[in-house]
């Protein structure tokens, strides 16, 4: 009749090419250029234990003469440590690159873990309304109000006065997924439920419920599918939250241990050598967070700006 | 000399996706006091058409062509500044939903006595007489609470009244109004139309009004215009147009109401819908779903395929349409046979 | 109206009562103030009796109902460490962080919104992308990183050459970033004025306020993205909204459709989500206090959590969350005065 | 290009019957309208009270459906007329009231006792937009309930049944693969009705269903739903504020006024003859083609809000013929003759 009829269906990949969100990509550089960054550095992260020199978790592969290092182009650099090394004269380069892995891990971990937590809730509060919507938001809103940050920091150190230092150094990684992942659920909650609760009042949900579909197969067929794109959007925030998070814990001494670094505990053990002029232990694994913080949010930015959900606000 | 001469009129959106042509080639004129109907499915352009003309065109969207003499001045052409001082004092605007068309943070009383502000050199004490008995005229009861009331706490009846009182505070020479009564009920429609066609006559005031409805066209305006894919294609007086439509489009927009066929029998249903205005089809955009624009053998006829019609005067009407000339002698038509 | 306060009230309360609970949760498992009172060598015994008569083996209802009832006297026992009532631990350290809060809160409110409804006038405006590529860079900084660089610059300053000297450009480069430094970053200084009781302050002379410069500016770096975006964003969407078109259509300046019209209808959401922030901030201070040695109740509470000073760590947790409560409050009844579809009876209307 | 079968020139035939497939007695619909404990706290002379506010969207509507008739609902937004037919489909329940269909009680029926009821009655909705699922395929729309309904079909008999329907509402089987945001209004409310379609029903509730549409699409979706209602035996309750619609398409018509019945009479009757001063006021507002100038009824003040219900006639605040007892005494629909019925005191007076 109009605009659909007169060719064969596309296949999926033609419905990709032609979609908004690849057309957006293709015009949009900054886009372009953040996915390239974010790609090499996460693969430089994974692929560490065969990109670095030296494992930076085992002391005998370090020498401690070699500590302070600067980084190859100021002199007194020693060619076998491009980036220089720390104050334990662990090489730069790898020590860099096995914190971003430890920092990536726990981002992406603490994400998975707040999305299975906030998008069940979001799902029931949502769809069940009522008493179970009451408590859960307001369990959400009382965490909110307590800012994610504070009650990371609060579980963090209930866990290290409950485990103790040693224990909880060990799983530290464990922890801090568990961590951020319990502290910044709600924001996953809220959204998914505001979300929902626009979809639940379509018609195509009270389509399915004339047909008699059953309550889940309503809530994970028809409504999570349509509430996939707010939390496409809101992961990318999330995970680069996470790993601030990450890194202001271990920089609170709350997080990794010196000894299997992650970029917030690089950052806080070369904080001491500031003033001495080592600038590059701190300012290095800084430099390497933020663009990689930064690149997150750009490709954030710019989703919002192609997929335009209904985000929650405040 | 004619009020308003809107001449050539161009409006264009560049979207990301590439231009969007929403209005082409439309003219018209308004006369002193006169009742111009524009109608059109949604889509048609007609509620650009409406904001055009006091150059309301927001970005992406802006005017690429043609001009819109009022009072010998071009709208198109005119300062910003100089564009304020006729937006609300001598053209005014009524919009379509007025329960959004309020802003939620400011009393009623605020929202009026601000516009006879920014006109007039005038003290809040007189503005608010004017305000007051404005809202008299459009039978607002007990008026002096209504306002210092915020728009929440009254009906999206009386929130149009007020917005036409706003409309009506400076005695503009021209109303245009938007689909003024979709958004309302049936009674309350009849009501607010009919409060506007009364203040209209009394004060002389031209009315432009955009709706997609022919019955409110035919009781309220004295001249139509009928809109399509961002084209006008047929204008001329209003009873003529409805009792005597020339246009395919027309002919087919006024059999597809319910009141054309007898009860329980089926409607003339246009087959069909108006295409997208980034998907225009070329030639006369309608002959896609025109019934008559094939020839003999069935095909479709090559000029309604690739010549965009020019305007034809058929009575006091002028048709857009390349075959008026051989309907007219075919006349009477069957409706029917438009399927 | 009262029936909104005593709902507000209620809701306080509320969260209180989960504050206490999970604080006193914490205190009863973490807590054993029979280590800290008497030393290892105390027999088992005597422990177990010091216990009974501390009321330490009743059940947990019974004492969370003294630990309550202690709560609302402001009573949550002697911290470890200094030997005091943790309230007057905590009330000495309280002023340098609200001061810290409120000189953050000024800057933010001062910059953000002239910033974000400019960016939201002039979108396309070269400024306003500037303004816009800054904000983004600076959620992505963490608060502690802006601390430190800003430490470098301007207190240290930066009398090394991190950039290949024998270049142009890297010289160049060194000459730019070079800085003299000699801000004072470190602690509230010395010269602060005595208010009454414990509050000492930091605004009462230039000496004394140059020391709140560095740290509030970093604090702010947070928070100021977040608020220019969020208006830029309730802004533009405003812009777009049927009445201010009907305000254009009427003849109405754009100053005053800007300033009036639309400014009033963007700062409602901006206050609600405000009022949350505030608690945030709270706890980015724990981050900016320790990284700039601020004599606050973070730099105190990360203490108390090093020496496991439990009682300290649970009266800071129950003051903190009155803080929340009680600025959630007024932004609540804020929001309810100035938005006019709010009745204040509870409901919108 | 997709034609639906069209016989312009003759009449529908469609059988209507006596035997009532759908009664309604009783039914009335609160919606609590403040929510938890604190919010229902009021002051009142200086003491706090507790006050729980209803809606009374629904007051005691009595409707009987015949076999194989179209029953319209006509009324204006907020009379009830939406509540009456989603209450109807389970998708509300009554707060007080009976729904039987068939002659069997289903309103207090659990989601699986319903469910043999949901292949005999579908629904159709407003917003041809909002109604189909973005994330499914047209195919997977109208798959999905023949799956779930015959779990022992073949794959292939699945698919035989749904291009069947395809065909009888006009959808190009080539549209099956694409998504519902890829189709104009008209195109989706016609795969909104072939959903409906699908399980095979002898019932539909439409809410509204070309209200969203263009004039020349209304058309082609009301000639639809006439065709399937010929083919199909189908019995229609058409919810609608359109009265020029309800003119051409109903065989019976019920008009609602803030929850209540004011008027139930056959069309023609309906039209012709109005009985009750709201169907006047109410047919006299539509605007019409022929006449110059409108000769409306003009009725003073606004419609009430039902939370707080006026006593006695619900019409009476508006009603240019209402006196101290209409102001009093809720009116009872009396029978007019012709099967019509008005709830009027007026009427029942021979003031009207």
């Amino acid at each position: 009749m109009s605009n659909a009829t007169t060719t064969t269906p596309p296949t999926h990949w033609a419905r990709f090419r032609d979609s908004y969100l690849f057309y957006s990509f293709k015009h949009d550089w900054i886009a372009q250029v953040c996915f390239v960054i974010f790609v090499i550095m996460v693969s430089a992260a994974l692929l560490a234990p065969w990109l670095a020199s030296i494992n930076p978790y085992d002391l005998s592969q370090v020498f401690i003469l070699d500590s302070e290092l600067p980084p190859f182009w100021i002199d007194g650099s020693d060619a076998k440590y491009p980036l220089g090394t720390d104050a334990l004269g662990r090489d730069m380069l790898s020590t860099i690159l096995y914190g971003a892995r430890v920092s990536l891990i726990i981002g992406f971990g603490a994400v998975i873990l707040q999305a299975l937590i906030g998008v069940t809730f979001g799902l029931l509060a949502g769809y069940l309304g009522g008493r179970v919507d009451a408590f859960l938001m307001r369990l959400a809103d009382i965490q909110l109000s307590f800012s994610t940050l504070m009650v990371a920091i609060i579980v963090g150190a209930v866990f290290k006065a409950t485990f103790g230092g040693a224990t909880y150094s060990e799983h530290a990684v464990l922890l801090l997924v568990l961590i951020i992942g319990l502290a910044e659920w709600p924001q996953y909650a809220r959204t998914v439920r505001a979300s929902v609760l626009a979809e639940r009042s379509k018609e195509y949900v009270d389509a399915a419920r004339v047909m008699g579909f059953r309550a889940k197969r309503i809530m994970f067929r028809h409504i999570l599918p349509n509430t996939l794109s707010p939390i496409f959007v809101i992961s990318t925030v999330q995970i680069a939250n996470a790993i601030i998070s990450e890194a202001a814990l271990s920089f609170l001494g709350l997080g990794m241990p010196e000894t299997q670094p992650s970029l917030g505990s690089l950052i806080k053990s070369g904080f001491d050598y500031l003033q001495s002029g080592s600038w590059w232990i701190t300012l290095l694994p800084g430099a390497v967070l933020v663009v990689l913080v930064l690149v997150i949010n750009l490709l954030g930015d710019w989703l919002r700006d192609v997929m335009n959900p209904r985000l929650y606000k405040g | 000399m004619a009020l308003l001469e809107v001449s050539h009129l161009d409006v264009r959106f560049a979207l990301r996706q590439g231009e969007v042509r929403a209005l082409r080639d439309v003219s018209f004129t308004l006369d002193r006091g006169e009742r111009l109907g524009i109608v059109g499915e949604s889509g048609a352009g007609k509620s650009v058409a409406a904001f055009t003309i006091l150059n309301l065109i927001a970005k992406p969207g802006y005017i690429a062509g043609g001009s819109i003499l009022f009072e010998g001045r071009d709208l198109t052409r005119l300062k910003p500044r100089a564009l304020q001082n006729i937006r609300g004092n001598q053209i005014s605007m009524i919009f379509q939903d007025p329960m959004m068309t309020l802003n939620p943070v400011l009393t009623v009383g605020e929202q009026m006595i601000e516009c006879l502000k920014a006109h007039r050199r005038i003290r809040s004490r007189e503005a608010r007489e004017i305000a007051l008995n404005k809202l008299r005229q459009v039978y607002i009861p007990s008026p002096e609470k209504r306002l210092d009331q915020y728009p929440h706490e009254l009906s999206g009846g009386m929130r149009q009244r007020i917005i036409i009182a706003i409309a009506l505070l400076l005695d503009p020479d021209i109303i245009v109004a938007d689909e003024p009564t979709t958004a309302l009920d049936v009674t309350i429609q009849a009501e607010i139309m009919s409060l506007l066609l009364e203040l209209c006559e009394k004060h002389n005031v031209a009315l432009i009004l955009i709706t997609h409805d022919l019955g409110v066209v035919s009781q309220v305006t004295q001249r139509t215009l009928v809109m399509y894919a961002g084209r006008v294609i047929e204008q001329g007086p209003t009873r003529e147009i409805i009792n005597d439509a020339q246009h395919p489009y027309t002919q087919g927009l006024i059999n597809a109401l319910p009141q054309m066929a007898s009860p329980g029998s089926r409607l003339n249903q246009i087959p069909g819908a108006m295409p997208p205005l980034a998907k225009t089809p070329p030639g006369c955009a309608f002959h896609p779903r025109c019934g008559f624009s094939t020839d003999a053998a069935g095909q479709r006829r090559r000029d309604c395929r690739e010549d965009v019609p020019a305007f034809v005067t058929s009575g006091n009407c002028h048709v857009a349409c390349h075959m008026v000339r051989e309907l007219v002698e075919r006349d009477p038509v069957e409706p029917g046979e438009a399927s | 109206m009262i029936a909104f306060l005593i709902k507000r009230l209620f809701h306080a309360f509320l969260v209180m009562f989960v504050i206490s609970v999970i604080s006193f949760a914490i205190q009863d498992n973490l807590g054993d103030p029979i280590q800290q009172m008497v030393g290892q060598s105390v027999p088992e015994s005597e422990r177990e009796a010091l216990r009974e008569e501390l009321g330490l083996n009743d059940p947990f209802l019974v004492q969370y109902v003294r630990f309550a009832k202690n709560a609302m006297h402001f009573d949550f026992g002697y911290s470890y460490f200094y030997n005091q009532p943790t309230t007057e631990v905590i009330l000495r350290h309280l002023p340098a962080t609200l001061e810290l809060v409120a000189a953050t809160t000024l800057l933010i409110v001062l910059l953000s919104v002239p910033i974000g409804v400019y960016s939201a006038i002039r979108p396309r405006a070269l400024l306003a992308r500037f303004f816009m590529g800054v904000s983004t860079v600076g959620i992505s900084i963490p608060v502690f990183l802006t601390a430190i660089v800003l430490i470098q610059i301007f207190a240290i300053g930066v009398t090394f050459t991190p950039f290949p000297s024998e270049t142009g450009w890297g010289s160049w480069l060194n000459d730019l970033i070079s800085t003299d430094g000699g801000m004072p970053a470190y602690g509230r200084g010395h010269e602060l004025t005595h208010v009454f009781g414990t509050w000492y302050t930091n605004f009462a002379g230039w000496d004394s306020l140059i020391y709140l410069v560095l740290p509030a500016v970093s604090l702010a770096s947070i928070m100021l993205p977040l608020f220019i975006r969020l208006i830029r964003a309730e802004m533009l969407e405003v812009l777009q909204s049927e009445y201010v078109k009907f305000a254009k259509a009427k003849g109405i300046g754009m100053r005053r459709i800007y300033f009036l019209h639309a400014l009033k209808n963007t700062m409602l959401p901006v206050i609600t989500v405000g009022g949350v922030q505030i608690g945030t901030l709270v706890a980015y201070t724990i981050l900016t206090e320790t990284v700039f040695q601020w004599p606050g109740m973070g730099l105190m509470f990360l203490d108390a959590i090093e020496r496991s000073d439990i009682p300290l760590i649970v009266t800071y947790l129950m003051v903190v969350g009155l803080i929340f409560v009680i600025t959630n409050t007024l932004v609540d009844l804020i929001y309810g005065l100035v938005n006019p579809t709010v009745k204040l009876t509870g409901k919108p209307a | 290009m997709i034609q639906t079968l069209q016989q312009p020139t003759a009449a529908a035939t469609v059988t209507t019957t006596d035997e009532t497939l759908v009664e309604i007695r009783g039914l009335e619909k609160h919606f609590a309208l403040s929510g938890d404990f604190l919010e229902q706290l009021r002051f009142q002379r200086g003491k706090l009270v507790r006050r729980q506010e209803f809606v009374h969207a629904i007051n005691g509507v009595d409707i009987d459906v015949k076999r194989g008739e179209a029953l319209c609902v006509v009324g204006e937004s907020g009379c009830g007329k939406s509540t009456v037919a989603r209450m109807v489909m389970g998708l509300l329940s009554p707060t007080r009231g009976e729904i039987r269909y068939a002659g069997e009680r289903i309103d207090h029926l659990s989601p699986r006792q319903l469910l043999p009821y949901r292949r005999r009655m579908q629904m159709i909705f407003q917003n041809p937009y909002a109604s189909l699922n973005p994330r499914m395929t047209i195919q997977q729309t109208l798959e999905e309930p023949l799956r779930f309904h015959h779990p022992d079909w073949s794959r292939e008999r699945i698919r035989q049944q749904v291009a069947e329907v395809m065909a009888s509402v006009g959808i190009d089987p080539e549209w099956g693969k694409r998504f519902g945001h890829e189709f104009s209004g008209g195109q989706r409310q016609r795969i909104a009705i072939a959903r409906a379609l699908a399980v095979d029903p002898e019932f539909i509730v439409a809410d509204e269903p070309i209200s969203a549409l263009d004039v020349s699409i209304q058309a082609q979706v009301l000639n639809l739903m006439m065709d399937a209602q010929e083919s199909r035996q189908l019995t229609y309750l058409f919810i609608t504020h359109d009265l020029a619609v309800v003119e051409h398409f109903g065989t019976r018509v019920v008009v609602m006024y803030l929850g209540r019945v004011c008027e139930v009479a056959e069309t023609h009757t309906l039209f012709s003859q109005p009985r009750h001063p709201y169907t006047q006021a109410l047919l006299s507002a539509i605007p019409r083609l022929e006449d110059d100038r409108p000769e409306y009824i003009r009725l003073s003040g606004e419609v009430p809000t039902p939370v707080n219900l006026p006593s006695g006639c619900v019409f009476h605040g508006r009603c240019p013929h209402a006196n101290e007892r209409c102001r009093r005494e809720v009116p009872r629909a009396i029978p007019i003759g012709h099967g019509a019925q008005v709830a009027c005191h007026a009427v029942e007076e021979g003031r009207l």
